[in-house]
C-alpha cells in the first residue's frame, strides 16, 4: 500500500427496521448526515469542506433511474462531486479510500441506504440481475442460488442443521446488544430448526430478514483526519475479487473470489497471518451458513472444516459478528457498510454493550452477486 | 416504378387489403394519406374494421395524418425496415404531417408488416396440401371426426378433401359429399395464409375465402397441424435471431415520509404547501427533507398560490408513455413553470395546463389550478393550469 | 468535537500520473441483435486491449458501468464478467447516469493514480435497443409527483430561452447550423452512428418541416439512440511511457451534482450552472485563464443542438453571445480556434452509458493523431471533455499530450 | 456517539403508496445463443462449446472461454441428453418470477460430454427421493419460450 494513509473519522448507522413505512431513503440518509456533522463538524465549503461524496445505493430497490439523483441534497452533494457506487458498499469506502490516496481528495463522504420494504420482494430484483435467457427463465435469484451453495457446503464441511441453528443463536445474541440491529430478540436453537423451509436446506431463520437501513462515514486522509477526531481508524488494505457467472462454472464450495480478495487486501495491509493478527471480523452473513464458509475463505479456518470450526468455538474466539451480523438485519447493498461501520465502532472503544478489549485490527467482508460471486475485504487498524 | 429492395410502391399498397387485421381496426375511423415524390399519392381509408385503398390524382383530402416521403427509396426502405424510420424523419426526408403517433403504434397494430415477396415463391397450394398428413398432430386431434374441403382455383390449385377421424389423417382428391365445412378461394390466398404472408382472418373478412358449413370447425383446423415450412425460402431466409419481449414489473410501496405527507395532505384540501429553508427563505414545492444549497433541515410549511405566473412553458409534441399507466399521453399538451403567489423567486412549480389554453399560454400569463372534483390526497388531485381571466 | 481547519487544502496535486494508454470501441448502432450484452462489450474490451498492445494479464482492476434500468439488468457485472475480463480481479461497478462514462474515467484515474492498482481497464456501455428510453428516464423522477409530469430527456426550455435572449431567427439559425456543423464532422468520423449528409442550404427547410418534440425542440436537433460500448486502459506513468508511444495524460476533473428539483432552474432567479461553475473551478485551480485559448479541442455531450450552443457558453466561460459569434464565424470547425465535437458528438451516437466515454476517448485520439478522417489538422496538445447526466449533473475533464503542467 | 436512534419520530403526516415500476424490455440472445436455443427449440439437442485449450466443453454457451480467453463460439459439441444431478435445492417460497408452481426441484445436471453441469428444473421426483448422483433426462417442452425453457425440465431415467 502506498505510503500515505485513509482514516475512517466517524462512523453514523440508521437504525435498522423491516419496515420504515413512515420515512423516506431522503430522510433517513439525513438523519445519518446530521449525525455524522455533529460529530467531527465537517462542512462542505468548496475549498475547505467535503467536495466529495461516494454514495451507495440501487436503482432496482429504489425503483428510480439513477438512484442517487434523488438523495443529492440529502447527501450534502450540492455543487460537489458525487459518484455511486452501484456494487456492495463495502467497495464505496474502497472507492473512497483511493480518491484520498490519488490526491484528488482528502476528504470523501461514504453514504449508503437501502429500503428492502419498498419492492414487493428481492428475490424478484435478484432475478434480474441474471441473463435473460438462460437464469431469468428458470426463475434464478440470490436465494435459490444460496441455497444450492449452501447444500454444497454443508456437504463439503459436515456443517448440520443444529450448526445453523447455533449461528442464527448467537447471532440474535450478539444482537441484543447492538442498538441498531433490527431483529433484537433473543431465540431458542428450536425455533430455528422449526422455523419454515424457504429453499432447502435455508430455513426462513436462516435467512436475513427484510430490512431498511442508512449508513454513513467520514474519511480522511493522514493529515486532516486529526480535525475530525482522536480516534482515527486507519484502512491499510483494501481489494475485492469476481468470480465467473454460471453456477456451473465455478466451484460453489471453493470461495475462490474471497479468497482473492482476502489475499490481496492481506497483502496491501501486510498481515501474514490473519489468524495472528486480525482480533475481530465482520463478515455479510446473508445465510447462516456463510459465516463458516466466509471465515474459510478468510483464512481463519481450514478449508472444508466449517463444522469443525464452529464446535471448536472458532466464531467467538475471532469475534465474528459481535454486531449480530445481517442475519440481525441490514439491507443488501449497504450490509458491507455496516460491517465496517461495527469494525470501526470496537476499533474505536465506542461499541457500547458490544465492545471487546484490545482490538487493533479488524476484518470487513461483503459479498455481491449470486451464491458469493464476488467478494470484498476491507482491513481496518486503531 | 422504381424498385428498391426488389418492392415497388404500388406493391406496398396492392398488398395493404391483404394485411390489413380488422379486428385490430374495429374501433378506427380515420383515413391517413401517402405522398410518395415522383411515384403518387394514395389515400386510405379505415374505418370499422374496413379498409379502402385508392390512388389519388390531385391532392390529397379529408386525411387526419399525410404521410410525405422524399423519394421511393425512403419509403420503401423504411416501409421494409431497411431504413430506420426514426432518422428518416430526423433528416425530413420522411415527414408527417398531423399524427406522429399514428407510425408508431396505430400501424404496427393493423397492418401484418410487409414483407417484399419472394422472387415468385415456387410454392404452389399442391404442394403445401401434399405436406399435409406429415404435419398432422394427432395428440391436437383427438376425438375429432371431420372431412374438410378445399376449393382452391387458379394455378397450381384444385379440389381436395381433408379426412380427420380417429386420430388420422387422410387427403383425397376431390370434393367428398358430406364436408363438414368447405373453404373456397384462389390458390394463391391459400398459399400466401399458409406462408403467413396474408392475415387469414381479413382473408375471411374481406370475402376472398367462402365458407360452406360449419364455420368453428373452419377455424379449428389450424390446430391439427405443424405450420407448413417452405422449403424453397428456408435457404435464402435471414438466420434467425432470438428476442424475447417482457414487460418487467415490480410493484412497490413508496413511503412519503413527513415531507411528501404535508404535501398530499395540503393537495387533499387543495392547497400547495412548501416548506421554507429557515436559511434563505426557499419555498420548496414540492417539499424536500432538506435545503439542498443551504443543507439544513427544512420543518416549517407554508401555503403557496393558489394562483401563480408562468415563468416558462414547454409544449410538448411527442407522445411519451406514461410510465403510470402505460398508455400513450394525448398530445400536444404543456408544461409549465409557474410561480406561485407567496413563493419565493427561485422557486417554480411545474404543471400541465389546460389544452383549450395552450395557444394563448405565454411567460408572464397569470393561471390558477383547477382541482378534481374529488380530492383524495394523491397526484390525481391537481387537474391542470388553467388562465385566470 | 474538533474543528475543521479553516485554511484551504491543498492545491490539487496527483499522488502518480496517469496516462490513457489504450482505447477500444464497438461500432456505435441502432442494431444489435446478432450481439447479447456480455458479447458486446467484450468487442470494445478486445479492441482496447489490441490497442494497448496488451492481454486481460496486463489488466489488474476493471471498472464497469451503465444504467441499469434501461437494460432492466440487476448488478449487470455480474453477468457480463463473461465479457469483462473481470474474472478472479478486481472489480468496479460505478454509476451516475447519462455522466457515468466520464464517472468511469475519472474512477480509473483515481484508481491508478491511488497506487491500490496499475493498470485499469473502464467500460462504459448500454444496449438501448433492450430497453424504452425515453420511460427509463423517465423513472428518475420521485415516483411520487414529477414522474407523472416528465417526458424523458426532452424539454424545450433551452430553445425558448434562447429565442429571448439572441430573437428567434438568430436562435433557430444558430441551433440548426450548430446541428449540420455536428453532421458533418460525423460524416468525417467513420466510428459516428447517425451520419445523414446535411448541407448548410437545407438549414431553412429543417427548421420548418423537421418534427417538433417539444417546443422549438426538433427531432433533427436531439441526439440518437444508440447501441455501444466503449473501454478504456490506464495506466501509471512509468509503464504508460514504457507500453506506449502516445500516452494521453489526465490532467485533473471535477464532477459537480445539484439537487433532484429542477424547479429553480425554470425559476425568475437562477442558480449558477453546474457546467459554469465545474468549468470556472476547474480552471481556476489548474490555472487556465483563457479556455478558449488554452484548448485544441473540446468533446462536448451535447444531448441537443440546442443545449450543446447554450452550454459551450458556460463551459468556455463565455459572455453575451460570443458563443454564437463562435459558432457563426466558423471558430468550432475543425480548422476554427477551438474545434467543438470532430467527432459528431452525442447527436451522432449515443450509447447512453458509453456515452460520456466517448467524449475523453475521442478528445485523446485527437491527441495521439488517431482521429481518423475528423483529425484535426493542427496538433492537439490540450483537450477538454464533458459528460453530462441527472438533472443537470456535469463531469468535465483535462486531457494533455505532455507532462508539462 | 449520538442517540439518533433513539428519537421519537413524528408520523403523523406519513403515507404509504402504492405503486409499481414497470418498463418494456427486448432482449437478444445474440447470435451464439440462438444458435443454442434453436437447437433446443427445433432439433431437442443441447450443445455445448468446447474449449480446445482447457479441453473443457461448457454450457450454456458464451463466445470466450474465459479461463483462457479462448474464442470458442466455432466449437460446438452435441452433449447428450441425459445426464447425473450433482446438486439441488427446493424452492417452496413464493415468487412471480417462478416459472414452476412450488415447491418445485432446482438442480444442477452434469450431462454427458459436458465439464459444468447446467443449473435447471428436475421434476417427476418426489421431493424426499431426490438424491444425489441420480440419473436424469431432457424433457423438451411442447411450446417454445425462446429460453433455456424450451428445455422444459429433466426427470429421473
Amino acid at each position: 500500500m502506498a505510503a500515505k494513509r485513509v482514516a475512517i473519522c466517524a462512523v453514523a448507522q440508521h437504525k435498522n427496521d423491516s419496515d420504515l413505512w413512515y420515512k423516506r431513503f431522503q430522510g433517513m440518509l439525513l438523519d445519518v448526515l446530521e449525525d455524522l456533522q455533529a460529530q467531527t463538524g465537517f462542512d462542505f465549503d468548496s475549498e475547505t469542506g467535503v467536495r466529495s461524496i461516494v454514495s451507495c445505493s440501487d436503482d432496482f430497490f429504489d425503483a428510480r433511474t439513477i438512484s442517487n439523483n434523488g438523495v443529492t441534497d440529502v447527501l450534502g452533494a450540492q455543487y460537489r462531486g458525487e459518484e455511486k457506487m452501484a456494487q456492495e458498499g463495502l467497495n464505496a469506502i474502497g472507492y473512497a479510500m483511493a480518491q484520498i490516496l490519488a490526491g484528488h481528495e482528502d476528504l470523501v463522504l461514504v453514504m449508503g441506504h437501502c429500503k428492502e420494504s419498498q419492492p414487493e420482494s428481492r428475490e424478484l430484483i435478484s432475478n434480474l440481475g441474471f441473463d435473460p435467457f438462460y437464469g431469468r427463465a428458470l426463475g434464478l435469484d440470490c436465494l435459490n442460488a444460496a441455497a444450492l451453495q449452501a447444500r454444497a457446503y454443508m456437504a463439503k464441511s459436515g456443517l448440520t442443521e443444529d450448526h445453523l441453528a447455533e449461528i442464527v443463536v448467537r447471532a440474535r445474541q450478539c444482537a441484543a446488544r447492538n442498538p441498531y440491529a433490527n431483529c433484537r430478540e433473543i431465540i431458542e436453537a428450536g425455533k430455528v430448526k422449526g422455523s419454515p423451509m424457504l429453499c432447502d436446506p435455508i430455513r426462513q431463520l436462516h435467512a436475513y430478514p427484510v430490512s431498511d437501513g442508512a449508513v454513513g462515514m467520514l474519511l480522511a486522509s493522514e493529515e486532516r483526519a486529526k480535525e475530525f477526531t482522536d480516534k482515527p481508524v486507519w484502512l491499510t488494505g483494501f481489494a475485492n475479487c469476481m468470480d465467473s457467472f454460471f453456477f456451473g462454472d465455478r466451484d460453489l464450495t471453493s470461495n475462490f473470489a474471497l479468497k482473492g480478495a482476502a489475499e490481496r487486501a492481506y497483502k496491501k495491509a501486510g498481515i501474514k497471518d490473519p489468524k495472528k493478527t486480525v482480533n475481530l471480523v465482520e463478515v455479510m452473513d446473508a445465510y447462516a451458513y456463510q459465516q463458516p464458509m466466509w471465515m474459510e475463505g478468510l483464512g481463519f479456518c481450514k478449508d472444508g472444516q466449517g463444522a469443525q470450526f464452529i464446535d471448536d468455538a472458532g466464531l467467538g474466539k475471532y469475534k465474528v459478528n459481535l454486531s449480530g451480523g445481517m442475519l440481525a438485519g441490514d439491507p443488501v447493498i449497504i450490509s458491507g457498510l455496516y460491517r465496517a461501520a461495527n469494525a470501526a465502532l470496537q476499533l474505536r472503544g465506542e461499541a457500547g454493550d458490544m465492545q471487546v478489549p484490545d482490538v487493533k485490527c479488524a476484518v470487513a467482508q461483503s459479498t455481491n452477486g449470486p451464491a458469493g460471486q464476488f467478494h470484498s475485504v476491507l482491513i481496518l487498524e486503531a | 416504378m422504381a424498385e428498391f429492395y426488389g418492392t415497388t410502391v404500388a406493391d406496398i399498397f396492392n398488398t395493404m387489403p391483404k394485411r390489413f387485421k380488422p379486428e385490430e381496426a374495429k374501433d378506427e375511423d380515420i383515413a391517413i394519406g401517402y405522398e410518395c415524390k415522383g411515384e403518387g399519392k394514395w389515400k386510405v381509408t379505415i374505418k370499422h374494421g374496413t379498409i379502402k385503398v385508392e390512388e389519388v390524382k390531385g391532392d390529397l383530402k379529408g386525411c387526419a395524418t399525410t404521410i410525405h416521403a422524399a423519394d421511393a427509396e425512403t419509403f420503401i426502405g423504411t416501409t421494409l425496415g431497411k431504413i430506420q424510420a426514426m432518422d428518416a424523419l430526423t433528416t425530413g426526408k420522411l415527414r408527417v404531417v398531423g399524427d406522429v403517433k399514428l407510425l408508431m403504434t396505430l400501424l404496427p397494430k393493423i397492418f401484418v408488416q410487409y414483407t417484399a415477396p419472394e422472387k415468385k415463391s415456387s410454392v404452389v397450394a399442391k404442394d403445401i396440401i401434399s405436406t399435409i398428413t406429415e404435419r398432422f398432430r394427432p395428440d391436437k386431434a383427438a376425438g375429432v371426426d371431420m372431412k374438410v374441403g378445399y376449393d382452391l382455383a387458379g394455378e397450381g390449385g384444385g379440389k381436395w378433401t381433408i379426412v380427420i377421424k380417429d386420430g388420422k389423417c387422410a387427403v383425397k382428391e376431390g370434393l367428398a359429399k358430406d364436408l363438414t365445412v368447405k373453404m373456397t378461394m384462389p390458390a394463391e390466398i391459400y398459399v400466401g395464409m399458409m406462408l403467413g404472408t396474408i392475415s387469414g382472418e381479413s382473408a375471411f373478412t374481406s370475402g376472398q375465402v367462402k365458407l360452406d358449413g360449419d364455420m368453428m370447425a373452419a377455424g379449428a383446423t389450424s390446430r391439427f397441424f405443424n405450420k407448413f415450412v417452405d422449403p424453397n425460402a428456408k435457404a435464402s431466409e435471414a438466420e434467425e435471431l432470438i428476442t424475447i419481449k417482457v414487460t418487467n414489473s415490480i410493484n412497490c410501496r413508496f413511503a412519503t415520509g413527513t415531507a411528501y405527507g404535508m404535501w398530499f395532505k395540503g393537495l387533499k384540501e387543495k392547497k400547495f404547501l412548501a416548506n421554507v429553508c429557515p436559511k434563505c427563505g426557499r419555498t420548496q414545492i414540492t417539499p424536500r427533507e432538506i435545503c439542498a444549497f443551504c443543507r439544513v433541515r427544512c420543518n416549517e410549511f407554508v401555503e403557496l398560490g393558489p394562483r401563480g405566473t408562468i415563468t416558462a412553458a414547454d409544449v410538448v409534441y411527442f407522445a411519451s408513455p406514461d410510465p403510470l399507466t402505460g398508455a400513450v399521453r394525448e398530445t400536444p399538451y404543456a408544461m409549465c413553470w409557474i410561480l406561485l403567489d407567496n413563493a419565493s423567486p427561485q422557486e417554480a412549480f411545474c404543471f400541465d395546463i389546460k389544452r383549450e389554453d395552450l395557444p394563448k399560454m405565454k411567460v408572464g400569463a397569470r393561471v390558477r389550478p383547477v382541482w378534481a372534483k374529488e380530492t383524495k390526497g394523491t397526484f390525481t388531485d391537481l387537474l391542470y393550469f388553467e388562465l385566470d381571466k | 468535537m474538533k474543528k475543521q481547519s479553516a485554511k484551504p487544502a491543498k492545491a490539487h496535486k496527483k499522488n502518480r500520473n496517469v496516462g490513457i494508454v489504450g482505447i477500444g470501441m464497438t461500432s456505435l448502432s441502432s442494431h444489435k441483435e446478432d450481439q447479447n450484452q456480455p458479447e458486446m462489450i467484450h468487442e470494445a474490451v478486445r479492441a482496447a486491449l489490441a490497442d494497448a498492445k496488451m492481454t486481460l494479464d496486463d489488466i489488474d482492476c476493471i471498472v464497469h458501468g451503465n444504467m441499469e434500468l434501461f437494460e432492466m439488468q440487476y448488478q449487470p457485472d455480474m453477468w457480463h464478467v463473461l465479457g469483462s475480463g473481470a474474472y478472479g480481479k478486481d472489480e468496479y461497478r460505478i454509476t451516475t447516469g447519462g455522466t457515468v462514462g466520464a464517472t468511469l474515467v475519472c474512477a480509473a484515474d483515481n484508481l491508478v493514480a491511488s497506487g491500490l492498482y496499475d493498470t485499469v481497464l473502464a467500460i462504459g456501455f448500454e444496449k438501448l435497443q433492450e430497453g424504452n428510453t425515453t420511460g427509463g428516464i423517465t423513472n428518475m423522477a420521485d415516483p411520487l409527483w414529477f414522474r407523472n409530469i416528465q417526458t424523458g430527456a426532452l424539454t424545450g426550455t433551452t430553445a425558448a430561452m434562447m429565442i429571448d435572449e439572441f430573437g428567434a431567427e438568430r436562435a433557430k439559425k444558430a441551433a440548426m447550423k450548430y446541428r449540420i456543423l455536428m453532421d458533418k464532422h460525423a460524416m468525417l468520423n467513420e466510428r459516428a452512428h447517425r451520419r445523414f449528409g446535411l448541407e448548410y442550404d437545407q438549414a431553412e427547410d429543417l427548421m420548418k418541416t423537421s418534427p417538433q418534440l417539444v417546443g422549438e425542440l426538433r427531432l433533427i436537433h436531439m441526439c440518437s439512440q444508440s447501441d455501444g460500448a466503449c473501454a478504456m486502459i490506464f495506466t501509471h506513468e512509468k509503464k504508460a511511457k514504457k507500453v506506449s508511444k502516445t500516452p494521453v495524460w489526465i490532467r485533473d476533473h471535477i464532477t459537480v451534482h445539484r439537487e433532484e428539483n429542477m424547479s429553480n432552474l425554470y425559476a425568475f432567479e437562477k442558480p449558477e450552472m453546474t457546467h459554469h461553475y465545474a468549468a470556472r473551478k476547474l480552471f481556476e485551480r489548474n490555472g487556465i485563464k483563457d479556455p478558449v485559448k488554452y484548448f485544441d479541442v473540446f468533446e462536448m455531450y451535447d444531448p441537443s443542438a440546442w443545449w450543446g450552443l447554450d452550454w459551450s457558453r458556460e463551459f468556455l466561460q463565455l459572455k453575451g453571445d460570443e458563443h454564437l459569434r463562435m459558432l457563426e464565424d466558423g471558430e468550432f470547425d475543425l480548422d476554427g480556434k477551438l474545434p467543438l465535437n470532430p467527432s459528431g458528438g452525442v447527436i451522432a451516437s449515443n450509447p447512453i452509458g458509453a456515452t460520456a466515454m466517448l467524449r475523453p476517448a475521442f478528445a485523446a485520439l485527437q491527441i495521439r493523431g488517431d482521429a481518423g478522417g475528423c483529425q484535426i489538422k493542427k496538433p492537439v496538445r490540450h483537450a477538454l471533455a464533458s459528460g453530462f447526466g441527472g438533472t443537470l449533473w456535469t463531469v468535465l475533464m483535462m486531457l494533455e499530450k505532455d507532462l508539462d503542467w | 456517539m449520538t442517540t439518533m436512534t433513539c428519537k421519537k419520530e413524528d408520523t403523523t403526516n406519513c403515507f404509504v403508496f402504492e405503486g409499481k415500476m414497470a418498463l418494456p424490455n427486448q432482449y437478444f440472445v445474440g447470435r451464439l445463443g440462438s444458435k443454442f436455443i434453436i437447437a433446443l427449440r427445433d432439433k431437442k439437442k443441447i450443445m455445448g462449446l468446447k474449449c480446445p485449450k482447457c479441453k473443457k466443453t461448457f454450457v450454456p454457451p458464451r463466445e470466450y472461454c474465459h479461463f483462457c480467453q479462448t474464442k470458442i463460439d466455432e466449437n460446438w459439441v452435441e452433449l447428450g441428453n441425459e445426464g447425473v444431478l450433482v446438486n439441488y435445492a427446493v424452492v417452496r417460497y413464493l415468487g412471480k418470477h417462478l416459472p414452476k408452481k412450488v415447491p418445485y426441484i432446482l438442480g444442477q445436471i452434469k450431462l454427458k460430454g459436458a465439464d459444468t453441469p447446467l443449473t435447471h428444473i428436475v421434476e417427476g421426483v418426489d421431493i424426499k427421493d431426490v438424491r444425489i448422483g441420480m440419473k436424469l433426462k431432457a424433457v423438451f417442452a411442447p411450446k417454445t419460450t425462446n429460453t433455456l425453457l424450451d428445455l422444459d425440465h429433466f426427470e429421473p431415467v
